[in-house]
């Protein structure tokens, strides 16, 4: 009788679920709240800080041109390549700033350790998708915008199982 | 940017339904009408209480319930509607479309997960509207070597199988499309064309998985088929009787269930294996053999076998109430027509409005569909819930669980149903 | 791609002599083991912690690898990794192996390496790059084997199934894994 | 000749009675990779294994990358498991630059391999379970794999290729308040990983269905160099974590499940036990972890590695997951080698299939914990 009991604990259990809290997050309604503002890079000690590898973020007062994320990023996805911007600081001597095809980003996030100055960081944005290869290439003045995140919504865990909330 | 959609103007959208409204007026006049005239110009025309009926008098009589009633008693007790919307296809179509429904926001549930959603805003209620649409707007591809005419003819052989085996349901006292004396013994012999259907269709489609779940179907239909019909002979030794609706009517007392339950037991199993439903769903295992016989299916093939098999799902379901759950037995709950109608009329503020000819239909009838749904609705859950707890099992687990387990289950139900026959309880003459 | 003044270079010789208090005892008790039983036919290459290295020569593998199996235990080939090194002209071929059934060698790997002559055109399978298959001492070397064929053209005598594996059947270049074989790009 | 041949190349020795089967690449009851099966019958005559459609030649790509840049590529292969597979090079590396690692590091990489195990595991049964057609064991462990996901994501910062293991520790500290949400989801995730057992693990149908199907005995096992939850469902009694321990699990208590028969049963419940002793590695870890501390070792840009070699070994979802490598001072490896768990068992296929029924393809073919990606690196 062992087969009987056993098939009736496995209908028991699936029907009792029937009772549990549905799990999906209804992604374009509702969106996934990260940690922070998104990945950054402390060099003082030589570690990250943790948050979400998105889309990056670019200050243009403090970049130097100095290409150490465009060498990081070369073996992995040579995604960045240095350009010419109009602007003129007296720290970027060059004028020349990353540019970042996220054609190719794999957002490991190497480029952001490299970064000495504390210039370049990563932010929740992960949303980028566009109708063209060439609108995914983000120009410095592209990467300067702060994007516009609404990610409210978490996991919360109680008695009739998890859920987002 | 690309365009996905060509820019939306009001100004043509207004045109365009001005032109089709105006080749419709157009259309109508020159062609519609004088075609409807030249046509009753040849028709004997009826008389109808002693008046001609005429095409006004025809409209006329739609909107007048006093002729209207008669007509509409008249077109319900034709075979055609018996057919095509109640009992036959259409009830069958739409219960079977309410399993899909069903059968979809339980597993979800069950899994956790919300299911169709967005289609018909209310919890996706028109996904199977909207998968329909997408199985006809289809391609249908058809493999170079295949048979092509039986490869044609399987899908619809299959419906048309299914449809048939609706037929012999019996819904309500009455109402049953082909009310046979040899009710049962057709229901046998229907359910042995679907191998046969089975194996056309896998073999003509020259393909090694179809080939493959086709033998798998025919091995597994085989095989399930005899405890099926041995698992049914207990009810037909209760009753005497081969016809489904005197097999109805003999359980008005008790239902056969509770004298042959390893009968029902043994049906309900091999009812499972006979729909190919998980955890019998060997001849469609995707794991193994890709789509099984369905493999080269594609386009609205595929969907009228979808089709065929959750109308099988039903009947088979129906076949269970009717055979064990008592078929529209039960207590009368819904209330008598108002005889107030009858004999006064619909009161509607200052109008009175007498119509005579009502009830339409009986209070038995409706209670009996209602209760016959409800039961076919808890035996379908019941065929459904399996789907999400139960893995699929193996072909040789399958054959002998058929010929050893579910055989000798069905004999000692056959004992059963002839002991309760000759200690007199039930049966033609019994105590019950 | 490959500079030749760093292959010159090379790692065995290290002087195992000098650092004779260092060495992990049982270890060196494994690796005496072998020298006492095939004297200078096997050089050790290093011993570390858990770790060995022994250098034959291909000829004699069969014998080492029986020994290994037979005496030390060892049951079954972690992986077999090819290394090409142009500037000798060899191909070494390291065997790791490792044991399930004794206790004491659960931490051990033992890396088995030999040496097969290597070519500059390769015709993998009908030239000199012949190495004796260990498939019959270490079962478990088969799929590593034929991997190893394909990917440097290192012809495994004896090996039943010497196929392709992972490359597309179509693959007429060099074998991938060899350094004269570049990456488009780099 | 016809031995050269690359398979499926060869010509087919037409037999009446045989039927050959391409199960795979576009079969659904294939991953990334095909089986070549002869049938007779119901019964599986032989299999030819036939891997390599997503060969993307990681190893030869590691050598023209240095030792940092080689992290995002390397971990491409398991992307499910992409600290594990990670592991066992950053600890080569490290022994190769004479790197000191941490103590609170060691305890956040132990931390994030074993939420990685659940990850991976979790997408392996849910696999395992739609490929016994039990849907509802696809979906249950697919969303409650998002628990796992979630906290790595709050960890890491991305949701299946971290990179986040590097030579000297790890990329970036916990977040703050990480140590409350992750016990308080591992302990969610515990409760119910143990409701799989009613409804799949206890189920009288698998049992009968996977029981005595792809029997691989304890010497076979040892013999084939099988490993990871393969080996351990046979019988012998093998974890890295145990009997080599790397980082800090030495300091932890690690407890081996061990089970006997090796069928597909015991091979598919396995990881399921091993998930279970994650939930207690991961308690364990958080109550030992240094409260503060530095997580990664300044390095000097393109570090060089000695004359030297070295084989590292980590127990990933797969089971043994080695590094070979190969350092000839230069910022590059000369050689980096993965030996992968998937890789070793791959072996097994052809010699369980052989004689099974056809139904018990998948069962066998996956209860191997095969990762098609990872065994062609």
């Amino acid at each position: 009788m062992g087969t009987a009991t056993g098939i009736i604990r496995a209908l028991n259990s699936g029907i009792k679920h029937l009772a549990v809290k549905r799990f999906t997050l209804r992604y374009p309604e509702e969106k996934l709240k990260f940690v922070g503002d998104g990945y950054q890079f402390d060099p003082t000690t030589g570690a990250g800080i943790a948050g979400y590898k998105g889309r990056h973020m670019l200050f243009h007062d403090k970049c130097t041109g100095c290409q150490l994320c465009a060498i990081a990023c070369e073996g992995v996805a040579e995604a960045i390549a240095m350009v010419k911007v109009p602007e003129e600081w007296k720290h970027n001597k060059k004028a020349i700033m990353p540019q970042i095809d996220y054609g190719k980003c794999v957002f490991c996030g190497l480029c952001v350790d490299a970064c000495p100055f504390y210039a370049l960081y990563m932010t929740n944005d992960y949303e980028l998708s566009s109708f063209s290869k060439e609108a995914l290439i983000y120009t410095p003045s592209q990467l300067q915008v702060k994007p516009e995140v609404n990610q409210d919504v978490d996991i919360v865990i109680d008695d009739r199982g998890a859920t987002h909330g | 940017m690309s365009v996905i959609a060509p820019k939306f103007r009001l100004g043509y959208f207004l045109k365009s339904l001005t032109d089709n409204i105006f080749w419709i007026i157009i259309l109508l006049t020159l062609v519609g009408i004088p075609t409807l005239m030249l046509v009753l110009f040849f028709i004997d025309l009826p008389v109808l209480n002693g008046t001609l009926l005429t095409p006004f008098l025809a409209f006329t009589m739609i909107f007048h319930p006093e002729t209207s009633v008669p007509l509409v008693k008249s077109l319900l007790y034709t075979d055609f509607f018996k057919i095509a919307a109640f009992p036959g296809f259409g009830f069958a179509a739409l219960l079977a479309a309410g399993t899909i429904f069903i059968e979809r926001k339980l597993l979800a549930k069950l899994q956790l997960r919300v299911g169709p959603l967005y289609c018909g805003k209310v919890e996706g209620i028109l996904q199977l509207m909207a998968d329909g649409l997408k199985l006809i707007s289809k391609e249908i591809i058809i493999p170079a070597k295949a048979d092509k005419p039986i490869f044609w003819a399987a899908p619809v052989l299959f419906v048309a199988t299914a449809a048939a085996f609706v037929s012999l349901i019996p819904v309500a006292p009455g109402w049953v499309i082909a009310d046979l004396d040899v009710g049962l013994l057709a229901v046998f012999a229907i359910i042995g064309f679907f191998p046969i259907i089975t194996i056309l269709s896998a073999w003509s489609a020259n393909s090694k998985f179809p080939f493959i779940g086709g033998i798998r179907a025919l091995h597994q239909m085989v095989s399930f088929e005899i405890p099926l019909i041995l698992s049914l002979l207990g009810a037909v030794i209760l009753t005497g009787t081969l016809n489904l609706s005197k097999i109805v009517e003999s359980q008005s007392n008790y239902w056969f269930i509770a004298f042959l339950p390893i009968g029902a037991i043994v049906f309900f199993i091999s009812m499972l294996a006979e729909l190919e439903r998980i955890p019998f769903d060997l001849p469609e295992a995707e794991s193994e053999i890709v789509a099984g016989w369905l493999t080269e299916l594609s386009g609205m093939m595929y969907g009228l076998v979808q089709l065929g098999s959750y109308l099988k799902l039903y009947a088979f379901a129906a076949l269970f109430v009717v055979l064990f759950l008592g078929g529209w037995q039960g207590p009368m709950v819904v209330p008598p027509f108002p005889a107030e109608i009858i004999t006064h009329g619909i009161e509607a503020g200052p109008i009175t409005v007498q119509v005579p000819g009502l009830p339409i239909t009986t209070q038995e009838m409706l209670n009996g569909t209602l209760w016959f749904t409800l039961k076919t609705g808890a035996v379908i859950f019941f065929i459904l819930i399996p789907r999400g707890v139960f893995p699929r099992i193996r072909i040789d687990m399958l054959l002998s669980i058929g010929w050893n387990k579910l055989i000798a289950l069905a004999f000692i139900n056959i004992f059963i149903a002839l002991g309760l026959l000759y200690a007199g309880v039930l049966g033609p003459g019994g105590l019950l | 791609m490959s500079d030749p003044e760093n292959i010159t270079e090379e790692t065995e010789t290290k002087p195992i002599v000098e650092k004779q208090e260092d060495l992990p005892k049982f270890e060196k008790d494994q690796s005496d083991k072998i020298t006492a039983k095939f004297g200078s036919k096997t050089e050790i290459a290093f011993v570390k912690p858990d770790r060995i290295k022994v250098n034959v020569k291909k000829e004699d593998i069969l014998d080492v690898a029986s020994f290994i199996r037979d005496e030390l235990n060892y049951d079954h080939a972690e992986s077999v990794t090819g290394v090409d090194f142009p500037a000798d002209k060899e191909i070494e071929v390291v065997y790791h192996l490792g044991s399930y059934t004794d206790p004491q060698l659960s931490r051990q790997v033992l890396s088995l390496a030999t040496r097969a002559p290597r070519e500059d055109n390769p015709n993998p399978g009908n030239d000199s790059t012949i190495l004796p298959s260990l498939r019959d001492i270490f079962y478990s070397v088969e799929f590593h084997e034929r991997e190893c064929f394909e990917m440097l053209g290192v012809f495994f005598e004896g090996h039943p199934d010497n196929r392709r594996l992972l490359l597309p059947e179509d693959w007429a270049d060099l074998p991938p894994l060899r350094k004269d074989f570049a990456i488009k790009g780099r | 000749m016809t031995a050269r041949l690359p398979p499926g190349l060869q010509l087919e020795k037409v037999d009446e009675r045989i039927m050959t089967l391409n199960v795979g690449p576009q079969h659904p009851g294939s991953g990334h990779m095909r089986l070549i099966i002869q049938v007779d019958g119901d019964r599986i005559v032989s299999c030819d294994p036939d891997p390599g459609y997503v060969h993307r030649g990681e190893e030869k790509m590691a050598e023209y990358r240095n030792y940092i840049t080689n992290i995002p590529h390397l971990e491409r292969p398991v992307i499910h498991d992409s600290c594990n597979i990670l592991y066992p090079y950053c600890l080569g590396v490290e022994e190769l630059l004479g790197l000191e690692v941490s103590e609170r590091a060691k305890y956040v990489r132990v931390i994030a391999s074993e939420l990685n195990r659940f990850t991976y595991t979790l997408y392996w049964l849910a696999i395992y379970g739609i490929f016994l057609g039990h849907s509802t064991m696809f979906m249950w462990p697919a969303g409650d794999r998002e628990l796992a996901i979630d906290l790595l994501e709050k960890l890491t910062g991305a949701r299946v290729t971290h990179s986040y293991f590097v030579p000297g520790g790890v990329r970036n500290d916990l977040p703050a308040n990480f140590e409350d949400v992750c016990l308080r989801q591992i302990n969610y995730l515990e409760k119910r990983l143990k409701t799989y057992a009613d409804i799949f693990y206890d189920n009288p149908i698998l049992i009968a269905r996977t029981e005595k199907t792809g029997v691989l005995s304890r010497e076979d096992a040892i013999r084939l160099g099988t490993t990871g939850t393969v080996l351990r469902a046979s019988g012998v009694d093998y974890d890295v974590r145990v009997k080599e321990p790397y980082d800090v699990y030495d300091e932890l208590d690690v407890h081996t499940n061990v089970l006997k028969n090796g069928d597909s049963y015991d091979r598919s419940k396995t990881p399921w036990l091993d998930m279970l002793e994650s939930c207690n590695i991961i308690r364990q870890a958080l109550e030992k972890m240094p409260k503060s501390g530095s997580v990664r070792v300044k390095l000097k840009p393109n570090p060089k590695g000695g004359n030297d070699e070295v084989y590292k070994r980590v127990e990933s979802g797969r089971g043994s997951l080695g590094a070979y490598i190969v350092s000839r001072s230069k910022p590059e490896p000369y050689r980096v080698k993965l030996s992968v768990g998937s890789f070793r068992n791959l072996i097994c296929m052809p010699y369980l299939l052989k004689g099974e029924k056809l139904g018990n393809m998948p069962a066998v073919y996956w209860s191997l914990n095969y990762w098609p990606v990872e065994a062609d690196r």
